[in-house]
């Protein structure tokens, strides 16, 4: 095996950790059910905790995982650079250490070395992916676009906006007047989007870096008289059922699918790593995009 | 007696409006005057019906929980549960026109889904006064509680989940208009009105001051204090209640994660920016709208004029330092 | 002659453009003990804040000790050698008597730390000068107002002053007390230390000071050597009239007259709480004033609450006209009013006006359905800012920018406003001035004439004995015996308070 | 009934031990159902990173616990903790010797700010602190370029967050202790630590008494700014980054930790252990829900989580208020 990984011994039953992150927006409820659901089919016993959106505490959240012997453990790693230390003590206990939807700084902590590998989707190329997606089917010849940020700081926010902001500036096209933060959520999505109409009115193109603000543009739009989807183009991230539905009715003209359905993979790469085989140090999650043409497919699938 | 005659005299000097047009003593609302005039300089299109329209749809909420806010401050107190309350209120709204009694009758189902919330918003409210008015647990530390696990009991009732509904009665709480403006604006500015009658002409009102001012002096006079705190924490949760319904109607969908989040913050701000003192006994209402369109503005113009998110916060928090100094300056 | 301790000329101060002071002058000479008279907000106490730096000057000037004095704060005051005992009791109540005595004083060890058992010590021997002997550990604010009150002096005094300001030092004093703190002066004048004193205690002046100065509106009108000048003088100038038209009036106006034969109002029987009340009986009827007497901490303040339902009992009863009292409110709607002690703590609510703490207890009267009818409100007041003539700029001005006096005949006014049948009057006149002193024991005789009940408690043995049909006499929580008019002496009395306890009715 | 709210002097009396008393007495209850509850829980390992976690909130809740007593109170140390570890792990590369002391600097540069913004200002602390709390979530974003900044390794920062003096005792604990210790005879033993009480007991009381009432106010912000500071140091040191996200809700943690140890949040009374064993009663109730969801029988959601905290304190207040009017009832049999 790998150098310093800790071994996993086949059993039936594992007592697995699943350290999250924070369960205030849908996404993440979305992925904590998903592991759970995965607890009960896959025999696990799964010890849970939520760090409420504090790295720190989750550093001491798997710490008590560690305290209690679990054999693997799960990290949604809240920033990539301070669960470090987790993934660290983890190791150090022997106990291996999944990934999930976040890394880990990779200049101190390396996959197949100190954790077992990454499960997850590339955010700066979910946002390098919507870019794309408008820079294909955008219309007119001047795109004015307000960017809804997701919580200042945060890696997401960060990666999604370093995408698309990237691949959106090889095309002149299109210019970036204003670009806020709106919390990850409908209300301040709203809220931004109604005061940034009234500053830039020829606007032509929002990009959220969430669905849940950008359903709020939507609703700001419709507010201001103006018809999102036919006067505004509006490009997003995430996939929920909302958005889906949006674009359905024409509203939306995107949304990258950034799933939260881990709990099989997890179930899944676990036994692999369980029966010896060797892990890839990035298990990548196949993002799909939802546009007017597969939205009404999958819209069942969406949480 | 002649001392007795000029004192009088020196009364009506003091009363005389003209005299008290200081610069000291309108500080608040000079503050105000030269954001507005940045902003008309230099905010694209902000003399424009539609951003009245926006900043007062906006302000609404902040507005209606500010004068609950105020009047828990007059008593000496503080509600950090507001938000929390606002959350939990919101939450229940759509399971009730959404449930299946509800989808039945329409009607009905929407005017359970406005009492009930408040009601239990109300209740909210009784928990916290009771706790400060029997108990004598202070008020940072009783609201906490509910600040701490009100939001939790709303997520455990939704499961967490948001719920995304499309009902146009109870949406009008959020985007009706009457005379081209937002219905929630007539709403807080009927609030207002109506709890700075109470505040000045009510029995209420006096005791509201008298328990703030000195509340043993109060008891012994025969004020009910205790009544008259538990009454003040039941109207502040109720308009928070209230409040969290025209957010849930807004956006025609209910996340209890987020409901609220920081309008303890924001309705305390502006109570204090509006007059109120934390050391009770003041209960400016009209000032709570003022110190309430104050911060909406604030964040408006931060907003439109494109500051990052991180240098929006640094200004806002000088802007917040100032305004409050102003006020406290023409007090003194 | 040498120059004088302190000097202050010309001293004007105004308070949003009313002004306290005018042209005001003192002067006070090294070792002398200096007096200062005048009614209720002549601006005694203004002018103490302004030499301790808490007010700031509008003009004039101060010399203190041979320079031009440039205190701007009260600790520089104390540095400078001035220590005070304010008007309004400055201490911490949270904290220990210790504390409230050495703070900012503390003795160290030798690692820089306060020794707390020195200053313990310390504490309890400067204490011991007063004859107080309590634990000194506890916090201040479990002891009562006068013990506070000596704690405040002996702190002043334990801090080795040139001048020591006492702003009516005694106004919650007995005379046992008083006789205590006078000898603490005279120490003090004999080690040079000079002292100004305020007192509304005229007779008290005469004991102790060598010379007074007479303020009135803000202005001094007039300074004098003790010796030379009488009661009736002082009376005079202090209030701008002259001393005949005074002398036709008595020196308090409670004197009895009528008949005592009225119906029992008020019926105490048994009652003990659990602050130290531990039997009291007495009975209250129309047209009777029932004082209260006993030494400091007797329970004279406990019995009052017990009456007006603050404390619930846990044994005996309460009955006004028959029905029992529970809680203040109850006792209010039964027509019992109740003038506390404490005027700072719980008497006025600082931030409302004087409309507005006067018509506090009257308010359920004057609302209907909640609405408060603000002319009748706005008349009320009127009527009894003219009556008790309050000294106010207007009815909407604070109540806590009056002076100690006026706040207190603010706070009659509210009891007098609800007409109770009813009156508890803890320490009525304390800190009110000569004049104002005989209008409300004045207005206190025409309401009993008007055939209502008064329980009197006074630390003044003149205004007891003058004013009280029946004396009722606690010690240590008890009532033990009662003494009637005609005929009580203070010797009588004396000898009834200190006597030691055994039942006993006199006819 | 009025009599009974009211009683100052009975209250006064009761009310610092019987409170102190509470919180230790729930904190044993709390041990002691964790340790026959759940096995590991007493293990040196859980001890030490529970210990280690929570110095942060140890830290802050002490310095919290001063301003209280002023009668003041410091919304902003979250946020200035989250400033102060950016700026920690800024300066990392220069080594421990100059982040730590930086780190402490920076926080109090925000302790200076509240204390001008309150003493000069005369605005009030809430509000003043308020706003540094906003200020400072804003600087620390603006310093980090909104990422989280990594330390450097190379450097002997790490050292303080991540290893034991004599191998045995985390770095974090020792100092922590040390400030304590060091905070506890502030209070007790010096004219400085009593002035800080009778300001807040009575504020124009004690500028009357002449006591340096702007140099206490000054003091306590500075010392929770600077208790603020290390806790980020630590944050930085220990987890490897400067984090500008840090932090929410820490202020509230810190007030909750410092009332349930019966301090008057209006000033005048304190005790700086039971203050200590708040914050670690606080911490203890996350530690042991961590437990209880490995048992595997129920797992609690994240929801159910913050309503059991809100429970316990509700808890602890009831009890609290219960032990007082004992208190008082058998002092006055
Ligand atoms: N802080 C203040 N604000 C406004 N007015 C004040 C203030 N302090 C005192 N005054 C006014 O100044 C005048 C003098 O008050 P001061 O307290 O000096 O009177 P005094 O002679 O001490 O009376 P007393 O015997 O009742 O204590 C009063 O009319 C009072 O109302
Ligand atoms: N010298 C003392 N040492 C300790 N405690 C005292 C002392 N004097 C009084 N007390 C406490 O105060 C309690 C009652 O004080 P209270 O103020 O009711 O007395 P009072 O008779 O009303 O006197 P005052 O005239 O000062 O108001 C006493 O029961 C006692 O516990
Ligand atoms: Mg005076
Ligand atoms: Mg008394």
């Amino acid at each position: 095996l790998a150098q310093g990984l800790p071994p996993l011994e086949q059993k039936d039953r594992y007592k697995v950790g699943f350290a999250q992150t924070e369960s205030n927006n849908p996404w993440r409820i979305a992925e904590t059910k998903s592991f759970q659901d995965v607890a009960g089919s896959c025999n696990w016993d799964l010890v849970y905790t939520d760090a409420a959106g504090s790295a720190a505490k989750q550093v001491s959240d798997v710490e008590s995982m560690i305290a209690q012997g679990v054999d693997a453990i799960f990290l949604a790693p809240r920033e990539e650079k301070p669960l470090v230390p987790a993934v660290m003590r983890a190791k150090a206990a022997g106990i291996p250490v999944f990934l999930v939807d976040r890394s880990v700084d990779p200049a101190v902590a390396k996959a197949g070395q100190d954790y077992v590998t990454f499960l997850g989707s590339d955010f700066v190329d979910q946002g390098k992916r919507a870019a794309e997606w408008l820079i294909e089917n955008f219309k007119g010849d001047k795109g004015v676009i307000i960017e809804l940020e997701g919580t200042t700081g945060s890696s997401p926010a960060n990666d999604r906006k370093k995408g698309f902001d990237e691949r959106i500036a090889q095309d002149d096209r299109f210019e970036i007047v204003a670009s806020q933060s709106g919390d990850f959520a409908r209300d301040a999505g709203r809220q931004v989007t109604e005061t940034l109409l009234q500053a830039h009115p020829d606007m032509n193109v929002i990009y959220a870096h969430n669905d849940e603000m950008a359903i709020g543009a939507i609703q700001a739009l419709e507010v201001a008289g103006k018809k999102p989807g036919e006067d505004v183009t509006i490009v997003s991230i995430d996939g929920t059922r909302d958005a889906l539905q949006a674009i359905i009715d024409g509203k939306m003209g995107v949304t990258v699918e950034s799933s939260p359905f881990f709990g099989p993979l997890a179930c899944d790469t676990l036994k692999r790593y369980a029966a010896g085989e060797e892990i890839e140090p990035w298990v990548k999650v196949e993002d799909r995009i939802f546009t007017k043409e597969n939205a009404a497919e999958h819209i069942d699938e969406a949480y | 007696m002649s001392r007795e005659r000029s004192s009088a005299e020196r009364g009506v000097l003091l009363q005389n409006p003209l005299s008290g047009i200081s610069l000291r003593r309108h500080g608040g609302l000079i503050a105000l005057a030269l954001l507005l005039l940045f902003n008309i300089v230099f905010t694209r299109n902000f003399l424009h019906m539609q951003t009245l329209f926006v900043n007062v749809s906006q302000v609404a909420t902040i507005a209606i929980v500010a004068v609950g806010m105020t009047l828990v401050i007059a008593t000496r107190g503080v509600d950090l549960s507001v938000g929390a309350v606002m959350a939990l209120a919101g939450a229940l709204a759509p399971l009730i026109f959404m449930s299946s009694f509800g989808r039945a009758n329409p009607g009905l189902g929407v005017a359970l889904a406005i009492i009930v919330p408040l009601l239990v918003a109300a209740a909210c409210g009784l928990f916290n006064g009771v706790l400060v008015a029997f108990l004598n647990v202070q008020p940072i530390i009783a609201t906490l509680i509910l600040f701490i696990s009100g939001r939790g009991i709303a997520l455990v009732l939704t499961n967490g989940n948001l719920q995304t509904f499309s009902n146009p009665i109870f949406s009008f709480l959020g985007t009706g208009r009457i005379l081209g403006l937002p219905f929630q604006g007539w709403l807080a500015l009927a609030i207002a009105l109506f709890f700075a009658w109470l505040v000045a002409r009510t029995l209420y009102g006096r005791y509201l001051l008298a328990v703030g001012g000195n509340e043993t002096a109060a008891g012994l006079a025969g004020v009910p204090v205790r009544t008259v705190k538990i009454a003040t924490y039941v109207i502040s949760a109720s308009l928070a209640g209230l409040a969290g319904l025209i957010v849930v109607a807004i956006n025609s969908a209910s996340d209890a994660a987020r409901i609220g989040n920081l309008m303890e913050l924001d309705a305390i701000a502006a109570a204090v920016v509006g007059g109120a003192v934390l050391s009770g006994g003041r209960a400016p209402i009209l000032g709570a709208i003022f110190g309430a369109v104050f911060i909406q503005l604030v964040r408006y113009t931060l907003l439109a004029n494109g500051f990052s998110d991180e240098v929006a916060l640094i200004i806002k928090a000088a802007i917040i330092v100032f305004a409050v100094y102003l006020q406290q300056a023409s007090r003194e | 002659m040498t120059t004088p301790l302190l000097r202050m000329t010309g001293i004007s101060k105004a308070f949003n453009g009313v002004p306290a002071l005018a042209r005001a002058e003192l002067a006070v000479d090294r070792g002398e003990v200096h007096a200062i008279v005048g009614q209720n907000g002549a601006g005694k106490s203004t002018l103490i804040k302004i030499l301790t730096g808490v007010y700031q000057r509008d003009e004039g000037e101060i010399a203190f000790d041979g320079a031009p004095s440039t205190i701007a704060s009260p600790r520089e005051a104390q540095e400078r050698g001035v220590s005070t005992i304010y008007q309004e009791l400055n201490l911490v109540p949270l904290r220990s008597v210790t504390e409230n005595v050495v703070l900012g004083y503390e003795p160290r060890t030798r690692w820089g730390t306060i020794d707390w058992r020195g200053a313990h010590r310390r504490t309890g021997e400067i204490l011991s000068r007063f004859g107080v002997d309590i634990d000194v550990k506890a916090p201040l604010a479990t002891y009562p107002t006068a013990i506070q009150q000596l704690v405040a002096i002996a702190r002043a005094v334990s801090l080795n002053a040139k001048l020591v300001i006492m702003d009516e030092p005694t106004s919650s004093l007995d005379e046992r007390e008083v006789e205590v703190l006078f000898g603490v002066i005279r120490e003090l004048k004999n080690s040079g230390t000079s002292i100004l004193y305020v007192s509304h205690f005229l007779d008290e002046l005469f004991e102790i000071c060598d010379r007074v100065t007479i303020m009135r509106d803000g202005r001094t009108v007039g300074v004098a050597n003790i010796a030379e000048t009488t009661k009736l003088d002082l009376i005079a100038a202090m209030l701008g009239r002259s001393a005949a038209e005074i002398q036709t009036a008595g020196m308090t106006e409670l004197a009895a007259t009528g008949d005592r034969s009225g119906e029992l109002l008020l019926e105490a029987e048994g009652v003990a709480t659990n602050r130290r009340l531990r039997n009291l009986s007495l009975k209250v009827r129309r047209g009777e004033i029932v004082g209260l007497a006993g030494l400091l901490g007797s329970g004279r303040t406990e019995a009052a609450r017990a009456i007006f339902g603050c404390d619930k009992p846990t044994a005996g009863r309460v009955a006004m006209k028959g029905t029992a009292i529970d809680c203040p409110r109850t006792a209010i709607s039964r027509g019992i009013g109740y003038l506390t002690e404490d005027r700072k703590a719980e008497g006025i609510v600082p931030e409302l006006s004087v409309r507005e703490n006067m018509t506090l207890a009257l308010l359920p009267q004057l609302s209907r359905m909640g609405l408060v009818d603000k002319a009748r409100e706005r008349e009320i007041v009127e009527r009894f800012i003219r009556s008790l003539g309050i000294k106010a700029a207007h009815m909407d001005q604070k109540v806590s920018e009056l002076s100690g006096g006026n706040q207190q005949k603010v706070l009659l006014g509210r009891w007098l406003a609800i007409q109770p049948a009813l009156l508890i009057l803890d320490e009525p006149t304390r800190g009110v001035d000569v004049g104002a002193k005989l209008e409300i024991q004045a207005i206190i005789r025409r309401y009993v004439d008007e055939g209502c009940g008064v329980i009197l408690i006074s630390s003044e043995f003149q205004e007891l004995i003058e004013g009280a049909d029946e004396i009722v006499v606690l010690q240590e929580g008890e009532s033990v015996r009662t003494v009637s008019n005609p005929g009580v002496t203070e010797d009588m009395l004396v000898h009834a308070i200190a006597q030691p306890k055994a039942k006993e009715v006199d006819a | 009934m009025l009599g009974d709210a009211f009683d100052l002097r009975t209250y006064t009396r009761q009310l610092g031990r019987s409170s102190t008393i509470t919180v230790w007495i729930a904190l044993l209850c709390l041990i002691l159902f964790g340790l026959l509850r759940y096995d590991n829980f007493g293990s040196t390992y859980n001890i030490g990173s529970f210990l280690n976690y929570n110095s942060m909130f140890i830290l802050i809740s002490v310095g919290m616990c001063f301003v209280i007593m002023t009668g003041g109170i410091d919304l902003s140390v979250g946020s200035v903790a989250a400033f102060a570890s950016v700026v920690a792990a800024l300066l990392s590369p220069h080594g421990l010797w100059v982040a730590l002391p930086g780190g402490i600097l920076a926080g109090m540069a925000f302790g200076a700010v509240n204390a001008f913004i309150i003493l000069v200002m005369r605005v009030p602390p809430f509000m003043a602190t308020l706003a540094t709390m906003l200020a400072a979530k804003g600087c620390a974003l603006v310093l980090s370029g909104k990422q989280t900044v990594s330390v450097s390794w190379e450097s002997n920062f790490t050292t303080l967050g991540m290893s034991s003096a004599f191998g045995i005792l985390p770095w974090t604990i020792l100092v922590t202790a040390i400030v304590v210790v060091a905070a506890w005879i502030v209070l007790e033993k010096t004219s400085l630590g009593r002035t800080v009480l009778a300001v807040g007991g009575s504020p124009d009381a004690a500028h009357l008494m002449g006591l340096k009432t702007g140099r206490a106010i000054a003091f306590v912000y500075l010392f929770s700014g600077a208790c603020a500071g290390l806790a980020g140091v630590f944050l930085a040191s220990g987890y490897g980054a400067g984090q500008p996200l840090e932090g929410v809700g820490w202020e509230l943690a810190a007030i909750a930790s410092v009332v349930v140890g019966g301090t008057l949040l209006t000033g005048g009374l304190g005790s700086i252990p039971a203050t200590v064993a708040g914050a670690l009663l606080f911490g203890l109730v996350f530690n042991i829900l961590n437990f209880e969801n490995g048992r595997g029988t129920i797992s609690l959601s994240a929801y159910w989580q913050s309503v059991i905290r809100g429970g316990l304190l509700l808890l602890v207040i009831l009890l609290q208020a219960r032990v007082q009017s004992l208190g008082v009832r058998s002092k006055t049999s």
